[in-house]
């Protein structure tokens, strides 16, 4: 049987398929689908420390291999994630749980981690640096090698659990960003966010999402993504969780090869919701077609000649 | 837990201008209210189409749908035989009993009619008197008339350039009928107008989607009693939550 | 009839439709699919001082909705391209010739352009500040605002004809690096080159394409270089040629909305060798369809209210 | 001027392991030369296939190709009646002129060895007297042993295994026959080994495309003559001019 267990630091998870932030709500919707247990971990849809409803609709757009989204953080703030979604999500997973952390200034960040940090469901903190759907929102410290590597600090400063700074691919240099959140003291890193999209309709030549441009993923970007994990695997030998167009089984050894620990899917998700537990039962034959005994051993393989 | 759905194309055809009706054989077991919807996996869009289910019996499910863009045209295409990926279950629906009793009205406009008469047909097999207003652009945009009538349903029909019926808008024929709980399903104007005359209802609305399951938060709008996700907490919002204004 | 004609400053194109450099040769070999005069313009194989041979093969990894491509500027050298494969194109066709050129250093550009610049065959200098992949090959000049503006100004002073910037889209601020080129006298823009993508095979681990990362392009690409066209049309106001996964008569109307003068169309020639006939086909029906009378009528409206 | 061309699929079946014959029935008039190639498109696939062709006949194209990844394996599941849009009139093929009246091999290995059936048959017919050496992984993999013998050849199977003819490389085989030219198409390692054994022929080289046909430059490789585009300067290239330090 091929091994598929993979390790984030100190934690372990049975498989690398995470569903990503914000594409599995706070994850027990998602229960009617199939047993969540399955998973190696849940990201769960961004928190901020007060209650937002996010951008006006339409926030979606269908593009070739993909979608445009402004939902703009939507979420019920972080008291009420903790005091209620997750003991929801808990009565339906068992397994490690991230949660996933947006602000808008630095002092949200550390008072919403801390939070987090403080509440014995979560397993490690996903500090979102790139969220391109709000204004001063997250993106700003994703693009700024200096202003990452101090978002990172004093999130470490105020928080024991692992932290893992989920990166914007809308920058120049991804290895700088990364860099600058290892100096801060980063645990890890996910990547990539959305890149900064938009879709107009030819009919009416506007825009089709209300705030024009959006967060676009799926299969599409997926060359960007994997290019990026594997320069910043290169770059800080972190441990990664590569995100960006994940879909098929193929595509988690192809992010793990560049670099990645472990796995987010996201887009997917909303166009199949099985696309996790079929991704996980698809590992197994890959892993033995292509003569993979354990999924651990193949992280980064592409930068060994 | 659900599964994935194939369904098998029965039936694919022009009802009207640019309309078309798609039955569908499968399983139509999970369809608990007339108002939910399915989302469907066309190849090569990577988005699923919304389609509210229009009626439903046995193993037949029956959608219509207008041609609106290339995703909906290639869906024209499609030939008796060929199968459907769908995701079932979706959307709370209209529920009928707060009508009980009452003297009903629906208002329908364009592709929010199909809906309303899976509706209709519930209402009228528990005994309820239905009366249904229809708009529809002009007299090639009109579907569905007779199966309404067939119904026992006293339908009014309403185009904007009086081709067919009366002229003008749907509330135009609405504001005269004797009525005190509606259901209504069509574009937002009409559906603000509906609910702008005062009557206690349900309003389905339609907003573009990223998932139809509740993942993505991506259809959520702001009512009175809080925010909601078109696709898991409606299509259908009762009259007394509806906020136009957000 | 539909008005198809555009305006780049004042060379006037009957249609918008234009051949992206390196996916059409040197042109005269695409004369065997249809007759090129149909063209809006023909841009060029990117052209350096000297002959190159590019890089190692594969240069070609393929992915959803697009392609990676390295050729590493294969090209003959300008002298070559001006003595024999314009002289070539010109028994074929006609129309706007648009040179594109690539450098490593600011006198190979200035030098290279200039020769183009007294080809009396050459309309229009496309100055290519963004190829991803040639080491020290253009990117480093497209990435940073200083170095685009100097790269501008050097050939404006060496070259009376209009000069186009060909700007990178891996960057931080597009606007930015624009807003240098508008300052270094550019008379117009061009984007978006290609993304820097990978894709590795999931059977060997390896990275497809010898250079590793590679120049994304095709369909799946067009969200990003909408939001780019978008965002460099508000911040200089100079005329862009949009270019990004472009396949479609409606993909150009799109383009044209976001506040392009005129398209060019790449990676779909590829796979479709008629692609630019049938767009230039399909613009007059899809006009109709929306009510747009001139095509230049619709340059930037999804910025108008 | 080209047109893009339709092809119907009269079959599709396999032939050995992974390997499938395609005939397709649509114009067959622009082949000038065996060894000349296709470029199919495939739904949901960006980028072509391109396929050598392996034999032609009236309006009849004889492919044959192997399932490699997702793309082969998705034509491999089309069936007769079904559609195929192909690029025609790629490569410049194999030149029969040279080889006349010579001591003629052919070396082939795997999925090299569907073009030089139609080179074998061209030159049968023109009466040469042709050997062939056909090299495969295993038994399991051999195709066209006898369909080249009908032609009249005498075919020497080598296998990497010895499951089927003799065990070892073409090029074992190859060096002990008396040739004085030679037509190869297979592996790169197999050309370079045919190539090293220093008789004068022909080569026909693989290698990723992004057009094929002379647009991108995507498949260009150094030659003794020059840079030359695997896809419209070969895929054939003689014996003099190859390089394979480059």
């Amino acid at each position: 049987m091929p091994d598929l267990s993979v390790r984030l630091g100190t934690l372990e998870l049975k498989n690398p398929v995470i569903p990503a932030s914000g594409t599995f709500g706070f994850g027990y919707e998602m229960a009617r689908f199939y047993d969540l247990d399955l998973l190696g971990a849940i990201s769960l849809k961004g928190t901020t420390l007060h209650e937002r409803y996010g951008n006006p609709t339409p926030r979606i757009a269908e593009c070739r291999e993909g979608l445009l989204n402004a939902i703009g953080l939507q979420n019920p703030g972080v008291h009420a994630v903790i005091e209620h979604e997750i003991p929801r999500l808990r009565q339906v997973y068992h397994g490690p749980v991230i949660a996933n952390i947006s602000g808008f200034a630095l002092e949200e960040y550390v008072e919403t981690a801390a939070l987090f940090d403080a509440c014995p469901d979560v397993d490690l903190l996903e500090i979102n640096i790139s969220c391109p759907n709000v204004k001063h929102g997250g993106m700003a410290f994703g693009t700024q090698p200096e202003a990452a590597r101090e978002v990172t600090e004093a999130v470490k400063r105020a928080c024991k659990k692992p932290v893992y700074m989920k990166l914007s691919p809308n920058v120049t240099d991804i290895a700088a960003i990364a860099c600058a959140c290892k100096e801060g003291g980063a645990d890890g890193l996910v990547l990539i966010n959305t890149l900064l999209g938009m879709v107009i309709d030819p009919r009416t030549g506007r825009p089709v999402v209300s705030t024009g441009a959006a967060g676009f993923s799926g299969p599409a970007v997926k060359p960007v993504a994997v290019r990026m994990v594997y320069q910043v695997y290169a770059a800080t030998g972190l441990p990664v969780i590569g995100v960006g167009g994940v879909a098929t089984a193929d595509d988690v050894i192809e992010m793990m090869s560049a670099g990645a620990s472990a796995v987010q899917v996201g887009a997917q998700n909303l166009v199949d919701p099985w696309a996790c537990r079929n991704i996980i039962e698809e590992l197994p034959h890959k892993m033995q077609k292509y003569g993979i005994e354990a999924l651990s051993d193949i992280v980064g393989r592409a930068h060994r000649a | 837990m659900e599964q994935r759905s194939l369904y098998t194309i029965l039936e694919n055809a022009p009802l009207a201008q640019d309309v078309f009706r798609l039955r569908l054989l499968g399983d139509a077991g999970w369809i608990k209210r007339p108002g939910q919807f399915v989302n469907i996996a066309l190849a090569g869009k990577y988005l699923r189409r919304p389609i509210s289910v229009c009626d439903w019996d046995g193993d037949v499910l029956t959608l219509i749908y207008k041609v609106v863009g290339s995703g909906t045209e290639q869906m024209s295409r499609m030939a008796p035989g060929e199968k459907l990926d769908l995701l079932t279950g979706l959307g709370n629906g209209f529920d009928a009993a707060p009508a009980r009793g009452k003297k009903i009205a629906l208002a329908g406009g364009g592709v929010g009619v199909p809906p309303l008469y899976g509706l209709a047909r519930v209402l009228s097999r528990a005994g309820e008197s239905v009366c249904c207003v229809l708009g529809f652009r002009s007299h090639a945009d009109v579907f569905y008339e007779h199966e309404f009538r067939a119904l026992g349903c006293d339908v009014r029909i309403v185009t904007d350039d009086g081709s067919c019926g009366a002229k003008g808008f749907v509330t135009d024929v609405l504001k005269s009928l004797d009525y005190d709980y509606y259901f209504a399903c069509g574009p937002q104007p009409m559906l603000r107008a509906v609910h702008a005359l005062g009557k206690e209802g349900q309003l389905s609305f339609e907003e573009r989607m990223g998932c139809g399951f509740g993942a993505c938060m991506g259809c959520t709008c702001k009512t009175l009693t809080g925010y909601k996700r078109i696709c898991v907490d409606g299509p259908v919002l009762l009259s007394g939550e509806v906020r136009f204004d957000a």
